[in-house]
């Protein structure tokens, strides 16, 4: 632990960090551009000089490329330095076009804020500046070359974190280029982090292509819902329509990356299809009226058809403050069966997961990236977890083999993150024993619940991908409470009335079912299919809590207001004539409050929150933290 | 004149009438365009035009200001003492006109073979019931502000009834000379007494005390901190509207014309002066203090509160007193005639 | 297209390299031998013969100064233009062997036979001026020996060329 | 002595005032009589165009950013061309205080503010100002700039045309 002076302060320095970070880890913020947490230093921009007054090392030195030492006496403010940071990022602006009022990256841009800092204000180079083509990048990202400072994140980050081989970096001196062979859609499933990576605009997010300022955005700490994985992410929106997705660094999950589906996956948010007002047969009505005739025509069917004929079905997309509520509806309106939306053979697997998880052998991101040795078990993870194969790549760059089990375990996912694996049909051939540090990744899709019991004695630890961005919840929530899966409660053809609430069930299992009432924020064939329809807020429009595949609760914040988007509606409306609080559409309340409301109106005991009994240390967690680790709960020997 | 045990004939009864619609109608006239005089005279000290929309020369803006404040909502604050609100303003505005009353605005003319004196009423204790009249209305002031229920009105008329109680005092001070000089409270007498010369020959002392005194009776500008809209919104009329306000507003012109008309009559030989006929010479002499009330407010910086106290009770007061006591002391030696 | 035997030739350099990467400057300059400079076709070759992807190939084509991206005359001259030989007279070098082929620097003869560019370092230095004709180094230069060494090697091209026909 | 010099100040201040009284007012009469504003007066503010016609405005968001009163809104998209312009940009006239902080933030001489200092309406409805009404036929105060000539990214001239800028460069150039 070395000891230095940094400005006047004395700091105590992580073993092999550099000078740059020590700064950091005081609050003194020394310009950079090619040193990144994620990716380290190239010592390539020139901007981070300090001078060093006393110690091993004396002059003007690059802060990123020198390592913290003991003794040390560092100054960030030293005119020399000051003078070179200045001329340097003078030097970096010279071929910088003069477009930040067109530029997407304006009022987010490291450079903007570097050459600021730096204090560069006025531009005295006079000549003529450098120019480029730029190649259409796919319909994610755009490329503008003019804008390049050469600082090569986007190479390391795309060649040596992600192993993409289509993107690079041609040329010399001054002709360096960053881009592929010729024009076309970037072939990485990562390659969206460019966009993040890129300290100024060379990349930039075609899918909000000029619509917002970043002190405009509507913006919140949130988690991805695409997949298990529960990526942390920052949706950005404005005018009540979500814009784009940023990724938010969480070391303990998704590190400072996120893969392109979870950011450029469409922003089903926007539908206008979206069902936005509540609907009995067809015929829009206020949210009460729909809830009473819900409640009226359950007792119908109840009626009719006798005990035990209504449904309630979640689903692993359902918040998990949704999910514990749905035993209390079904209660409350006399549900003979809850489901979790699980087809069966997830919810086999599913429970085989949670029955063998613990604290101890499940396996988080930064386990898989430390890993030894990786076996994916029947598991596509292009498709499960994208993230998790970024993973995979940092620990077979740091000589960990790479394992597929299994006939679902397709070569060619790993092909796309540049890793070479070996491939085996059965989990038992898998030699763990003999690496320090093993780790699973075991899709539920494909997933055979009796490989669990050899996973639970191999000793590695285990990361299984549950389907859903809830789908840990759903299933502990689902052992806890006797769930069953929907197909098993069809099967048996008495079930006359279901109650959906956010779940995607098909349309021909609806088939035979008289009576279907949906709680939804997507337009599903339950919504279809419903005589009675209630919106709900989406997973931007509302807080709430998924639980990723390895047990971690997340807490997501509201991003914006729900309600019509000002795109689409009537220009003639905006701004609005009439002083009103909420926004047109905007009487949505989340899935869970739409519950209590319908347990209330049953004329049952109202539960305080969401989360009560054993789920009530959920109520506190923290949207900017690490979220809480909660697996293991489950287990039948414990 | 008639004495108290006479039954009045109906002529001297309706020439009485006559007399008062005449004051009436006088005052309140020339109290509007004085507001309108006010408003001319403070813009040509600033460099301005002033009203000069409505009518030639913006002549008929008192007119519109009248329609203007009529027609306002009349609006009592919901906390307030609705009835001391509504009374509030009267008792401000009558007292004033009540005291013109006794001031003689003129050379008594003859009039169907009668002397007819030009003043409502000789009272022989004229002096006092002015003093009287111009202490009731203060309760206007105080009730305002206590029934609008609002600090601001409050602390205006807190500010105005300290004032006032200070001021009074100095203002009778200062008019005691001017009694000891004519021998009578009667202000025909004093006015008659200053044939030979003005009383503010005699006592430039007691007129100085006596102008300062006024200028914060009616609360004008250096005194006008019961008012003082840089502190208190508009003190303690801030919650009136409509003619509420108007007759607050107007009670403090009227009570210029008065004390102007008062001021002339103690100091400068009432109606009297060559050449003109009295009358002229009274209601120039009332112009002109009109004139220099606002000249005063154009040109002079509001007082702080504790300055005004300290003016009040440590300068002026004790002034008046020493001013008593030489003029006493001169009577003395003169004997007893000493005009 | 190249010839199979070239191609089969290649693999089997590529072959002896510990890793594909290093045999591939050799791979691309015998791609160009071949094609007269390396073409984009030429680019897709090299990938398959060393099993990279064409961007790969491309970042070193494009690093490499004396691999041609594109056309060039059949003798390709590399003028020195870093500092020693600027010092003894690189700049009036390259002025006189412009002016004697009536060209620009970066352009090729109209006729195809000579392509003048700079190059910032032949380590030659020894021997300043020096250019490289070719893959033929000369030093020591003045415009009179310079323009006789054109003069030998457009004989020699047009000699080339008739013996091709 | 205080008091004569008290009763000396009171004295030149009436004297003072009394002057000024007998001096002519300066005031202008004003619908009969117009005042005319500097060309730099801040009054109705107006989005230009630059020489060749085009909307100079790109829609940035830098005058509704720097706008202390939030009284302009606005919306970019994508024109022809990849020129980026505003959807809708909307001045509610009725909130704004003419500061000129817009038409200092302006980085490519789109919003100007005019002498119009004329702007009343009846209803407030009609002070909320749209593109279409803001926009003039003319460069307004600086008849030369052309942002996208000098912005260095193509747009309105092939890339590498603009004013101070090189040919392209070519990644696959022989010259090093």
């Amino acid at each position: 632990m070395p000891k230095l002076i940094i400005d006047d302060i004395a700091v105590e320095a992580a073993e092999g960090v550099s000078v740059l970070e020590a700064a950091k880890s005081v609050g003194i913020t020394i310009p950079h551009f090619c040193w990144h947490p994620a990716l380290g230093r190239a010592g390539a921009c020139r901007v981070c000089a300090v001078k060093l007054l006393d110690g091993p090392v004396k002059g003007i030195q690059m802060s990123c490329m020198l390592p913290a030492q003991e003794g040390m006496v560092v100054s960030t403010t030293d005119p020399e330095a000051v003078a070179l940071r200045r001329q340097v990022i003078e030097w970096l602006m010279i071929n910088h076009p003069h477009d930040c009022p067109v530029c997407d990256e304006g009022g987010e841009c490291q450079l903007q804020d570097f050459t600021i800092a730096c204090g560069h204000g006025t531009r005295r180079f006079v000549g003529p500046k450098r120019t480029h083509v730029n190649q259409e990048l796919g319909p994610y990202i755009s490329h503008e070359m003019n804008r390049c400072i050469q600082c090569y994140r986007c190479v390391r980050f795309y060649q040596e974190y992600a192993g993409g081989s289509d993107f690079g970096v041609m040329g010399s001196a001054g002709k360096v280029y960053y881009g592929r062979f010729e024009s076309g859609q970037l072939e990485s499933p990562f390659s969206g982090n460019l966009v993040d990576i890129c300290p100024t605009g060379v990349f930039t997010d075609k899918t909000a292509r000029f619509r917002a300022r970043y002190w405009d955005y509507d913006m919140a700490p949130s988690v991805c819902p695409g997949c298990s994985v529960g990526c942390n992410i920052t949706p950005v929106a404005r005018y009540r329509e979500l814009l784009k997705i940023v990724a938010r660094r969480n070391d303990m999950v998704n590190g400072w990356f996120i893969c392109d589906r979870g950011r450029f996956a469409p922003k089903g948010v926007n539908a206008p299809s979206r069902p936005r007002t509540s609907l009995v047969d067809g015929v829009k009505t206020g949210r009460e009226e729909a809830m009473d005739a819900l409640l009226r025509r359950l007792g119908e069917v109840a009626e009719l058809y006798g005990e035990g004929s209504i449904a309630v079905v979640g689903s692993t997309r359902l918040s998990q403050e949704g999910a514990t509520l749905l035993p209390l509806l079904a209660e409350s309106i006399s549900a003979g069966a809850l489901s979790y939306g699980l087809s069966a053979a997830e919810s086999r697997a599913s429970s085989g997961a949670i029955s063998m998880l613990t604290l101890e052998n499940g396996a988080s991101i930064a386990d898989v990236e430390n890993a030894d040795c990786i076996a994916i078990y029947e598991s596509d993870l292009r498709e499960e977890g994208p993230m998790l194969l970024l993973a995979v790549r940092q620990a077979w760059r740091r000589g960990a083999p790479v394992l597929l089990v299994g006939e679902n375990s397709p070569l060619e996912q790993v092909r796309g993150v540049g890793i070479e694996a070996v491939q085996l049909h059965y989990m038992e051939e898998a030699p763990l024993a003999i690496f320090e540090r093993p780790v699973v990744i075991a899709g539920m899709r494909h997933g055979d619940p009796r490989v669990m019991a050899v996973l639970d004695r191999s000793g590695a630890r285990v990361a299984c991908l549950f389907p859903g961005p809830n789908g840990h919840g759903a299933a502990l929530l689902c052992a806890e409470h006797g769930g069953i899966p929907l197909e098993e409660a069809l099967a048996k053809g008495k079930v006359k009335g279901l109650v959906a609430v956010e779940a995607d069930i098909p349309a021909e299992l609806l088939a035979g079912v008289p009576f279907v009432a949906s709680l939804d924020w997507r337009e599903t064939a339950a919504v279809q299919a419903a005589s009675v329809v209630i919106p709900t807020a989406a997973w931007v429009e509302c807080d709430g809590t998924y639980v990723n595949f390895e047990g971690r609760a997340q807490r997501f914040s509201r991003v914006m207001k729900p309600g019509l988007p000002i795109k689409e509606l009537d220009p003639a409306c905006h701004p609005p004539r009439i002083h009103q609080g909420d926004p047109p559409g905007g009487d949505i309340l989340p899935s869970w409050q739409v519950m209590i409301e319908m347990i209330r109106l049953a004329g049952e005991k109202v539960p305080d929150g969401p989360f009560s009994g054993s789920w009530a240390n959920l109520t506190s967690l923290d949207p900017e933290g690490e979220g809480e680790v909660i697996r293991g709960r489950c287990r039948r020997d414990s | 004149m008639a004495g108290a045990d006479v039954i009045p004939d109906p002529m001297e009864i309706t020439l009485v009438i006559a007399k008062i619609g005449l004051v009436l109608l006088v005052i309140l006239t020339l109290a509007a365009y004085l507001v309108f005089a006010e408003r001319r005279i403070l813009a040509w000290i600033q460099d301005r035009k002033g009203p000069n929309r409505v009518g030639p020369f913006g002549l008929l803006q008192p007119l519109a200001d009248l329609i203007k404040l009529l027609t306002k909502e009349d609006f009592c604050p919901p906390a307030g003492d609705r009835w001391l609100f509504f009374l509030a303003p009267a008792m401000a505005a009558i007292p004033a006109i009540m005291t013109f009353a006794i001031v003689p605005f003129g050379a008594p003319v003859r009039i169907f073979g009668r002397d007819l004196p030009m003043q409502v009423a000789d009272l022989h204790v004229g002096l006092l019931l002015f003093m009287a009249l111009s202490s009731i209305a203060v309760y206007g002031v105080a009730l305002g502000g206590w029934a609008s229920n609002s600090k601001y009105a409050l602390l205006g008329s807190l500010r105005g009834l300290a004032q006032l109680i200070s001021y009074e005092l100095s203002m009778g001070l200062s008019l005691v000379p001017t009694v000891m000089l004519a021998r009578s409270f009667r202000l025909s007498d004093i006015v008659a007494a200053q044939e030979g010369g003005w009383f503010i020959l005699y006592q430039p002392m007691a007129f100085a005390i006596f102008l300062v005194s006024i200028l914060a009776e009616c609360k004008r500008i250096p005194f006008d901190l019961p008012e003082a809209e840089g502190e208190l919104v508009a003190g303690f009329h801030t919650e009136y509207s409509g003619m509420r306000f108007g007759l607050f507003f107007v009670g403090e012109y009227i009570n210029i014309l008065v004390l102007g008309g008062l001021a002339a009559t103690f100091f400068l030989g009432g109606w009297q002066g060559p050449l003109l006929p009295g009358l002229l010479w009274f209601w120039g002499k009332v112009l002109a203090f009109a004139f220099l009330f606002i000249w005063i407010r154009g040109t002079l910086p509001r007082l702080r509160y504790d300055q005004l106290m300290h003016l009040g009770w440590k300068v002026l007061t004790p002034m008046a007193l020493v001013n008593i006591l030489a003029t006493a002391w001169w009577l003395y030696l003169a004997g007893s005639s000493p005009l | 297209m190249i010839p199979e035997a070239l191609k089969n030739e290649l693999k089997a350099r590529v072959a002896a390299a510990v890793t594909n990467r290093e045999a591939a400057v050799d791979v691309m300059k015998r791609l160009q031998a071949h094609y007269g400079w390396l073409t984009d076709e030429g680019v897709h070759e090299s990938a398959e013969i060393l099993g990279m992807t064409t961007l790969q190939v491309e970042e070193l084509a494009t690093f490499y100064e004396m691999i041609y991206r594109r056309p060039v005359g059949r003798r390709v001259i590399h003028v020195c233009d870093s500092i020693s030989c600027w010092a003894m007279g690189g700049e009036s070098l390259m002025a006189h062997m412009a002016g004697h082929l009536g060209i620009g620097v970066g352009e090729t003869t109209s006729d195809g036979v000579f392509t003048l560019l700079p190059c910032c370092c032949l380590g030659n230095c020894g021997e300043a001026p020096t250019m490289m004709i070719g893959d033929t180094l000369y030093g020591r230069l003045d415009s009179a020996r310079a323009g006789q060494l054109l003069e030998e090697e457009r004989a020699a091209v047009m000699g080339e060329m008739e013996g091709g026909r | 002595m205080r008091v004569i010099d008290d009763m000396t100040a009171i004295l030149t201040g009436l004297w003072t005032t009394w002057k000024h009284i007998l001096r002519r007012p300066v005031t202008i009469q004003y619908p009969e009589e117009k005042r005319i504003p500097s060309p730099r007066y801040r009054a109705r503010i107006i989005l230009t165009r630059d020489p060749d016609g085009g909307e100079r405005c790109v829609a940035c968001y830098l005058c509704s950013a720097a706008c202390p009163v939030d009284c302009i809104s606005m919306q970019a998209e994508e024109g022809e061309g990849g020129r980026r312009r505003a959807a809708w940009f909307r001045i509610n006239f009725s909130r704004c205080i003419f500061c000129g902080f817009c038409a200092e933030a302006c980085p490519t001489m789109a919003i100007q503010m005019t002498p119009d200092y004329e702007i009343c309406r009846r209803d407030v409805m009609d002070l909320v100002f749209e593109k279409e009404d803001l926009l003039v036929e003319h460069c307004g105060k600086d008849p030369e700039y052309n942002f996208y000539r000098h912005a260095g990214i193509g747009v309105t001239q092939p890339r590498g045309e603009g004013e101070g800028e090189k040919p392209t460069v070519d990644v696959r150039g022989l010259m090093p």
